[in-house]
């Protein structure tokens, strides 16, 4: 039987296997390894969600904690990369990246154009996006839109632990910089997982479920939750096809394309805020290059256009639900 | 010790410093119930900073604080039932449950809010100051932050530009020797964070966060220099947290018995008790009726966030802009 | 005859009449005064383009230049709003919000909020974006998009001195935070402007041009050079309907709905580069909210997924041409 | 004067400061012809700051720039005549004209590139060392920025990253007292920026930026102990620039007589060709033998440059990603 872990345990294992292949892999973050300097236990942490715990014991000084600093931090990464080395920077939380942003956009984004195509900048910035952790207006953005509007990023959105591994190792062997998200609530998710290297290529969707029904773009966590509804709604004769696209750019826009040219429906379930995001990219592909296909409105199932609330009760309410998913793609069926 | 100090005032700082040390205990203790949601961080061991820092504040001076900031709520004046409230996500919290713990504000007692991003109160600080600066009403803003928050750019930044603008502003930096699991001695460059402050121009010291004397005396100093024109100061308060980062951290980077032995010899609390009670009129009999006070009220503001409401689907939406 | 002003000088015209009427409107930035602290003349630059230029000769102190510390800056004016200022703070250029994005999007467009309600921002930041000078990849790029995306920031995005100014008398008197995007090739054009002070409502579009046969969405510049290519259209019998947005933050919705109700037919005029935009936002909400009324694919006319070329032989083919909006607009309206 | 220059070197020098003058007044000229786009920062009169500083670095050692970067790309050995077919935008640019003045860079020269960004370059900088140090090559990276920069948030990072991780990076703040139109004395909120470098753990020092040997000393000294493992080392260089700003500024922010003063008194070149001549076997003519060559090398990059053709449609998409 095929082994199961946990979508923590794959980017570990993926950081890990690309490690012992490639001396020129770095880690590096806050408290990737934890304790540097205390007297107390080295690889005390691991990372905030101990992603990274044991790579210390086992690579030593190519796993490195940082002082606070995540422009310093981030920038060395990026330097680090165009000068020969391979590192994988932790930016804790997407939502930092305020303070550290121009290193990525402005730098290792525009490099290679700016540089006329000479330098190669394989820079992966693996970090923590999503709410539902109670976690407030600060430590639960989606912010994925953002790196996915920068041109000369790559943007991965890895859904399950097996997509998770295999995206993770092709972010580090590619050579363009790549921005690597992983929501926080599906680190303790479990999936099967090949316990040899596979590397995954960007810019292919997973069609998680095929269906004739209504299309269905569902992107990280929230694919999840799209399968559970589709499931749901199978049951009541409605056939949903599930599109994972699994990176936001480059993006499968065939994969998208070809399926509302079957169903005719577009559902986009995007935990982001609304506005000059993935979900509105989608939609107007679909408006622009599927308008033939299309035989009802778009509908996108998001986050309202407000930070992420404090108090449980609102999180659950501004988080896209099953309930608000099955309303809308009933909606677009019954349409018309 | 400064003599400026009445009874009432020692009275008082004693409160501040027990009600914040109580309020943290009940957290930790409810948090680990599973009773509390989200990231917490707490200020036990550290009260003599904050009390020591915010008495020599006018209610209309304002503080920028860090992820950690209950402290310096609570020694600002922010009330605790609505604190309470807030860490629960509660219609009665200060923020009505949008905030939580890490963004517990109020503006009305000059608290400027705790604050999610580490360096991210620092500059806010120096608007504040900017602010008291342009009104000529003899205000001062002060910024508390970590030692981790001392290498944030934006912290460096804010140094700078306080000194440039000779804004009325007070850097506090706790270096309570860990930013998360990495030890400060490692993350920080230098010996003393204080010593950062020649290369701003401006004054620099370091002391015994421990010692709710020595924080009073060099923040009045600061605090009288900011209002009286003469520019920032960055002042170190080396100190100890008592619990982990946050909750759910188990520190194992700590040495086996550290917090024992910090809980035993550095607790900022007894130390202030036992001045109080050996070189003033104060009794011991003084400190009990207020920790049964404090108690009370503390308790009184757990039962009142747990029997509170939570915010409903009316107010997802609302608060996002005044106008739109 | 109607006085007619530089759009630069609409600017500071505003600048000066709201600084006269309220005396807790500052004004900051780098060198927006210039020759501090120099043995030269004071006011030397008035900014990198001279708008600010005149202000600290009558207001003083209240016009402070600034170290080059955006963070501590745009903080310090964020801060400074929250506790009873209306500062106007300048980020010289759109491109740096790289080193201070954290103090705009986790700072002040939370407060409120994160808050409670409890508090108010009214903090205006005036930045320059926008191609067109050879100004090569870091001082070139629109990135309002990442501003409009994020909640509790409103942006503003003014395409005549008309509306220059009295939009930006309305984002200083506005209580919410501001982001106040002027594009550096309109600082030299000219148009009328009344000498007393008027504001202009936010999330009112401007219709710049009626015409029924195909609706045209332009944001800032380009609503100029739409309005060339509606021009000569019109010769050859297309009649396209320009709407001018005015602010991406609050949009209005109902304007475009409206035009394509009409017109059945839209295309988006956005200099920004294409992905998670506001050419896709606008053209997700048609996809929407209007497809009943769609009669053909939307065309977007935007930039490339690159960043902004140096040589202007590039440079030329990146921005959105007269040609481009023109063959646009001749294929929406041939379809079906 | 450091004796370890052979006369070799020291023509070497002269050659390499001169080149940048002349390349920088013949852009001068051409700009005010309006034959040149965009915004041009011109590195006049700091020659010996790059030339000095540069002498020291292997051709594997790696230097991060700013926008002010003609004289660092020249002193690092940056082909000249493919930055100025860069700066007109033209296909034999060293960025094929996708760059621009803002942003020459060429890797295999060390050179890491000019950067728009103010404090872009810092972080850069620490992970070309980085990359050094883990390669274990005994390569050092130095970053150049400007006294304006060294109040950026990422700067102050930088010194403390490149600190608590040891790297081998040396930082040159060429502070020309201004930034932009500011002047460095206000914005910069010490005496000496070397003065920061104690609050970072490592040794600062200020030199006079005029002096080719003093610069060459103190980098010299800085970049032996990276190379050694000592760590990092802060220099900062005191210097003028001749044009304003960028081209296009009126400079009025500056004294009447500030830049003929300059010129006439506190020009590199003039200092280091006295000195040669005086002190060392090298004669005038030898200088004027390089003159003449260097003239002839701008001259002809300067024909090449307006001779060679611009990008065209097909470049416009390429170069975004290596794979997409
Ligand atoms: C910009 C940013 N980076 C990282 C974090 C994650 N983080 C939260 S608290 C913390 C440590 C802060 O240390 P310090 O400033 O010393 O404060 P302390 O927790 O010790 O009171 C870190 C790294 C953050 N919240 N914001
Ligand atoms: C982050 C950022 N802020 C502002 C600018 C605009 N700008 C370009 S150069 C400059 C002055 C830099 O001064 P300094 O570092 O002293 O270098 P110098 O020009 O004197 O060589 C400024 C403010 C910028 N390019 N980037
Ligand atoms: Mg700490
Ligand atoms: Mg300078």
């Amino acid at each position: 039987m095929a082994r199961k872990i946990l979508y923590r345990d794959a980017i570990n294992e993926a950081l890990d296997q690309e490690m012992a292949r490639d001396d020129t892999v770095l880690v590096m973050g806050e408290d990737v390894v934890g304790g540097t300097g205390t007297n107390g236990e080295m690889d005390a942490w691991g990372g905030a969600f101990g992603v990274t715990k044991g790579l210390y014991g086992k690579y030593g000084d190519r796993i490195m904690d940082s002082p606070i600093s995540e422009s310093a931090l981030i920038g060395a990464a990026v330097g680090a990369a165009a000068t020969g080395m391979r590192p994988v920077c932790e930016l804790m939380f997407i939502d930092f990246l305020g303070v550290c942003f121009d290193q990525i956009y402005n730098q290792a984004a525009k490099f290679r154009y700016m540089f006329g195509g000479k330098v190669k900048t394989p820079v992966v910035i693996r970090t923590m996006y999503g709410a539902g952790f109670r976690a407030g207006a600060q430590h639960s953005q989606c912010l994925y839109n953002i790196f996915t509007h920068i041109p000369g990023l790559k943007v991965v959105m890895p859904s399950t632990p097996y997509d998770a591994k295999g995206l993770l190792i092709q972010a580090i062997r590619d050579d363009d910089p790549v921005v690597f998200c992983e929501h926080k609530a599906l680190y303790a998710t479990e999936g099967e997982v090949p316990k040899e290297s596979y590397a995954i290529p960007f810019g292919e969707a997973n069609i998680v479920r095929k269906g004739g029904d209504v299309t269905i773009v569902a992107l990280g966590r929230m694919v999840l939750l799209a399968g559970q509804v589709a499931e749901t709604l199978a049951g009541d004769g409605i056939h949903c096809e599930i599109i994972d696209p699994r990176t936001t750019s480059p993006f499968d826009e065939d994969a998208v394309l070809e399926s509302v040219g079957n169903t005719g429906r577009l559902v986009i379930v995007d935990e982001s805020n609304p506005r000059c995001s993935m979900a509105t990219d989608i939609s107007s592909l679909a408006a622009q290059k599927g308008f033939e296909f299309l035989q009802a409105p778009i509908e996108m199932v998001t986050a309202p256009h407000t930070p992420v609330p404090f108090s449980g009760a609102l999180e659950d309410l501004y988080i896209p639900s099953p309930e608000r998913i099955d309303a809308a793609i009933r909606k677009v069926v019954a349409y018309g | 010790m400064t003599t400026a100090l009445s009874v009432e005032d020692l009275l008082n700082a004693y409160r501040t410093m027990k009600t914040i040390r109580d309020f943290e205990e009940c957290v930790h203790v409810e948090f680990a119930k599973g009773e509390i949601p989200g990231f917490v961080h707490l200020y036990a061991g550290e009260e003599a900073s904050a009390t020591g820092v915010c008495m020599n504040l006018r209610d209309d001076d304002y503080i920028a604080s860090n992820h950690r900031g209950h402290g310096h709520c609570i020694a600002k004046g922010v009330d605790v039932h609505g604190m309470m409230a807030e860490i629960y996500g509660k219609r009665g919290g200060t923020c009505r449950g949008k905030g939580g713990s890490m963004h517990i504000a109020d503006f009305d007692a000059g608290m400027m809010g705790a604050n999610g991003i580490v360096g991210g109160g620092p500059p806010l600080a120096c608007g504040a100051a900017l602010t008291a600066k342009m009104k000529g009403n003899g205000g001062v803003a002060l910024a508390f932050f970590g030692d981790g928050a001392s290498n944030q750019g934006t912290t460096f930044e804010s140094l700078n530009l306080a000194a440039v603008w000779k804004l009325p502003c007070v850097f506090v930096v706790e270096n309570n020797g860990y930013a998360e699991a990495t030890a400060s001695s490692w993350a920080v460059s230098c010996e003393d964070i204080s010593m950062r402050a020649e290369g701003f121009g401006m004054v620099g010291i370091t002391i015994d966060g421990h010692d709710f004397f020595a924080v009073h005396e060099a923040a009045q100093e600061a605090v009288e220099r900011a209002r009286n024109g003469g520019g920032p100061t960055l002042i170190e308060c080396k100190l100890d947290r008592f619990f982990g980062h946050c909750e759910d951290d188990n520190q194992s980077y700590r040495a086996p018995n550290e917090v024992r032995e910090i809980r035993a010899n550095k607790d900022c609390i007894k130390r202030f008790a036992t001045v109080l009670t050996a070189n003033t009129e104060i009794t011991n009999s003084d400190l009990v009726a207020i920790d049964g006070e404090v108690r009370v009220l503390i308790d009184d503001a757990l039962a009142k966030a747990v029997a509170d409401s939570a915010p409903g689907a009316a107010d997802l939406l609302t608060d996002v802009y005044i106008t739109y």
